[in-house]
């Protein structure tokens, strides 16, 4: 790390490869670096560590082996779950179910589906960002092929009722694709009892490498091939396979998966405390999500009158590294449609901040945090034409 | 992502604050857009003499309040509104495309301000020579 | 390696990485692993990497840096150059050119648009492989938007008339992809002069990381997302970016690009003394391919009566490890479609060895392979009841 | 992807070559497809004292006639008929999916065996129970 204090608060964004992950993957660049598709030697070394990942990823999603299929990320298994099964499909029906919190890898694939002639229902989400089974079944129709529900938001860490809402689709025999991207390793996921029919995964948000994904597909399930060539990944995604990632992939999910309860233990207390104690320090601020249903290491708040950008630019001065929901940092003018979807003003979602704790993070960090980050507030609300105006007319809402 | 220059002005904004009794007062920008500038200027003989800011919005936002409040300082209303968006970013030694807007809202600012000021006098207001308008196409994507 | 002696002539199938690209790869995984669209101090690190590595790729192409787009391999490029400009340019056509020898990541991808109502023409080869481009000028109509020719073959290893074809395309005004994930390193390449508006590489090729890859896309060709979401890579390719892999594929190019012509000298006499000798020393050989258009590392030779994997499990016996077009390595029945393509009866495509070298290859290998290949092939070929009826009836073919 | 007993046999293959005036041959498979198998047997009081074989193939292929003329060898021509794919790929400790096809033509080439015998003997030939086809439907594609 840089020399200078670096607090990492953006294990949503991505994570750092974890050591012990890094190793597991070193020999397959220079020893066992044989295409699996091979015959000699060293290519079975590199079919055997492949074979091997496949069980860990199978194993901690209660998945058989043979349903799990690597991809180059998160996005490519969304992208891959969906336009798949929508041109699979399509001589059934033409209707797609999802919400409106989804990553842009669901809404932006769902869209161009749209272009495609398919129809798409974005369901609303409550103020915490929760969806409604009732609204999920008013929504289905008898030409819906594809129910897609986030299982975690990446921005308010709200936990989505995927066993309740994947058995709703199971009863209306529609296929329930999840993007588990943002919850592998942090809630006990079992696709079998959930009722689960496809499931994304990728590998950089748990302590694994970026570049390397998984599409868990249940046995039966109809699906185009999003990559066409090769036969690799019993002829489902072409590609000569990235091998290292994979083993690192493997190695991550198993690490992170291992004793979920306890390992978030320690993560959820700290981000507790630090969400306790930053609503108590700093008025007008308020939490983003819910309160409970949410991932362990999401800290989502809102502070009136300034904006996000800034806000992570004095933090990133102070060495605290974390996101926000304001547009300003995306490029976009918009901010977040996750905290607008929660309905959120857009004023108030621009000074969102999102940190997002993780394994290497300490009760150090979070009195770190606790110290800088009012100061921070403090100093910008001070700049801010809003809090005058707001301050002296005595009203919070601009 | 941003140049030396801007982080410098926008860790050290110049002209904070606000002119108890200000000759010109300018607001722009939008909340829901992200930011909002509001400069106020103090103006003896033609020329001002003061300018502040007070600003809801990003880093780069922050600096071009900063350096545009700099630039027109001592100069005559006439000089100052030509102080152009991109003289303000060039002084910045540059903005990333995204950002241009934010030099756009300070010219819109100080253009603002001197024109509140004439209508106070009596004075029609100057025309702007390029309208500008809030750019909203480039929009880009949550990335995580 | 592996304790007993290990030759490795595989090349276009995969290569080791070189270890000074894992040791550039290095820190992105535990230190630099910040996600680029973040405002952080490690994130600008990993964008700034991810710069380096685009204008790496620019500069041996001759392409401008925004002209690069990173993707998670040579499948992947092949399949978003055509089906995003399918896609894109519906309107003015529906007809795409290819020919019979890509890659099945073009050809399948092919086969699938044409069952989303396109019409291809795939183009036949010469004897050696090689397209005429009076036939491709003779298949263009008023419909065709998009010609898809392959640099060089990864079989048979022919080199194509890229900058004529590419010259022919320009002409009619119609986009011109070509699949060089073979060809990278081992001819000097130049997208503008040589008219190219798309190109696929692949990192593994060059010895660079597996699961990692670029499409070179001219400015102003319209073309659609292959993968929908997330605003990288100038929001036409999503996910997260694979930063590591990306340094790597940076780094790789650089290095086996820095001075083609001399590097390839030995590898080429080498092949030449391996190709020159196997075939005087063994009969019913015939060499694959062309003789002179032809990738420097790349042996391809038939020998008669008998069976390619019968071949590689001897060969890797004895610690080479090759490849071959016999169907029986690929699990189809059908042997390859590229030596059929040149003309190769069935039987004789099912008696071919691909030996790709590579820079760790030696003169001694050389030897070795001399020494072991010719006992090989009588080994098999006493087994073989092919041989027998030939030699008794006189006549090589069977 | 083979086991080991394959591997034994596809390295050292009992059986290999022809019987001079046998009593009866069988040729199954097809160049085109990559394998053809011949097989020999000599045969005395309707026991085969003798098999060999030639074979183009796979190392399935050649492992799999070599296990089938051991497996026949001794047998009288009822049990050898017996003999099926099946047993011959359990013999081998198993064959990969893809390469089952190696162990049927293997079984044929047996029967087709016999049956030449049976032939010119002026019996007539003995029924496949199950007849195979050459399997062309398992197809996967090149891979680099
Ligand atoms: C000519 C050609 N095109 C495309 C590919 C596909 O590349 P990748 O396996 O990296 O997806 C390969 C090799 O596998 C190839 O040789
Ligand atoms: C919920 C969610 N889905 C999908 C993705 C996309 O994953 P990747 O960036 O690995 O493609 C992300 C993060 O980027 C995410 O948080």
């Amino acid at each position: 790390m840089a020399s200078k204090r670096l607090i990492y608060m953006d294990h949503s964004a991505t994570t750092y490869t974890k050591p012990e992950v890094v190793n597991a993957m070193l020999p397959y660049f220079t020893e066992y670096f044989g295409n699996p598709s091979s015959i000699y030697g060293i290519a079975r070394d590199s079919k055997k560590a492949v074979d091997t990942a496949r069980a860990q990823v199978a194993k901690a999603l209660g998945a058989d082996v043979d349903e799990i299929y690597f991809t180059s990320g998160g996005s490519e298994s969304d992208n891959w779950a969906i336009k798949g099964v929508a041109y699979s499909n399509r001589k059934k029906g033409t209707h797609i179910i999802t919400t409106q919190i989804e990553h842009h890898a669901v809404l932006h694939t769902c869209q161009f589906l749209e272009k495609e002639g398919f129809a798409v229902t974005y369901l609303p989400v409550d103020k915490y960002g929760l969806v409604d089974p009732t609204e999920l079944e008013r929504a289905i129709t008898d030409k819906t092929i594809l129910i897609s529900i986030m299982y975690a938001n990446n921005e308010i860490g709200t936990i989505e009722p995927i066993t309740e809402l994947g058995t709703i689709a199971r009863k209306h025999n529609i296929y329930f694709h999840t993007d588990a991207v943002q919850a592998i390793g942090n809630v006990p996921i079992n696709v079998k009892e959930q009722n689960i029919d496809l499931l994304s995964l990728s590998a950089h948000k748990f302590y694994g490498p970026k570049g390397v994904g998984a599409l868990y597909i249940k046995k039966g399930v109809r699906i185009e091939n999003l990559i066409h060539g090769g036969g690799q990944e019993r002829k489902k995604r072409a590609g000569t396979e990235n091998i290292a990632g994979i083993v690192g992939l493997g190695k991550a999910i198993e690490i992170v998966t291992a004793d979920i309860p306890n390992h978030n233990v320690k993560i959820k207390s700290m981000r507790d405390r630090l969400l306790k104690q930053v609503l108590e320090k700093i008025p007008h601020s308020q939490l983003n999500g819910h309160p409970e249903k949410r991932l362990p290491g999401n800290f989502n708040v809102s502070f009136e009158f300034i904006e996000g950008e800034s806000m992570l630019l004095w933090l990133d001065d102070e060495g605290i590294c974390g996101s926000t929901g304001s547009a300003c940092t995306s490029g976009s003018l918009e901010p977040s449609h996750v905290l607008l979807a929660t309905g959120l003003s857009p004023e108030v979602a621009h000074g969102s901040l999102r940190l997002t704790l993780g394994d290497a993070n300490t009760d150090q960090d979070i009195d770190y945090v606790l110290d800088v980050l009012p100061k921070v507030v403090t100093k910008l609300r001070e700049m801010s034409p809003l809090y005058l105006k707001s301050t002296k007319e005595g009203g919070c809402n601009v | 992502m941003y140049s030396d220059k801007v982080m410098e002005h926008f860790k050290n904004p110049r002209n904070v604050g606000e002119i108890d009794n200000p000759d010109g007062v300018g607001e722009v920008g939008n909340p829901v857009c992200g930011d909002i500038m509001k400069i106020f200027l103090k103006i003896e003989n033609n020329i001002i003499v003061d300018a502040k800011f007070k600003t809801f919005g990003c880093g780069a936002a922050i600096a071009s309040s900063s350096m545009a409040t700099e630039l027109v300082k001592g100069k005559t209303l006439e000089e100052a509104w030509e102080v152009s968006n991109r003289a303000v970013a060039e002084a910045l030694e540059g903005l990333p495309p995204i950002k241009m807007h934010c030099s756009v809202l300070a010219e819109e600012g100080i253009h603002k301000a001197i024109n509140d000021y004439r209508n106070k006098q009596g004075l029609s207001p100057w025309e702007e020579k390029h309208p500008h308008s809030h750019d909203h196409s480039k929009d880009l994507e949550c990335q995580d």
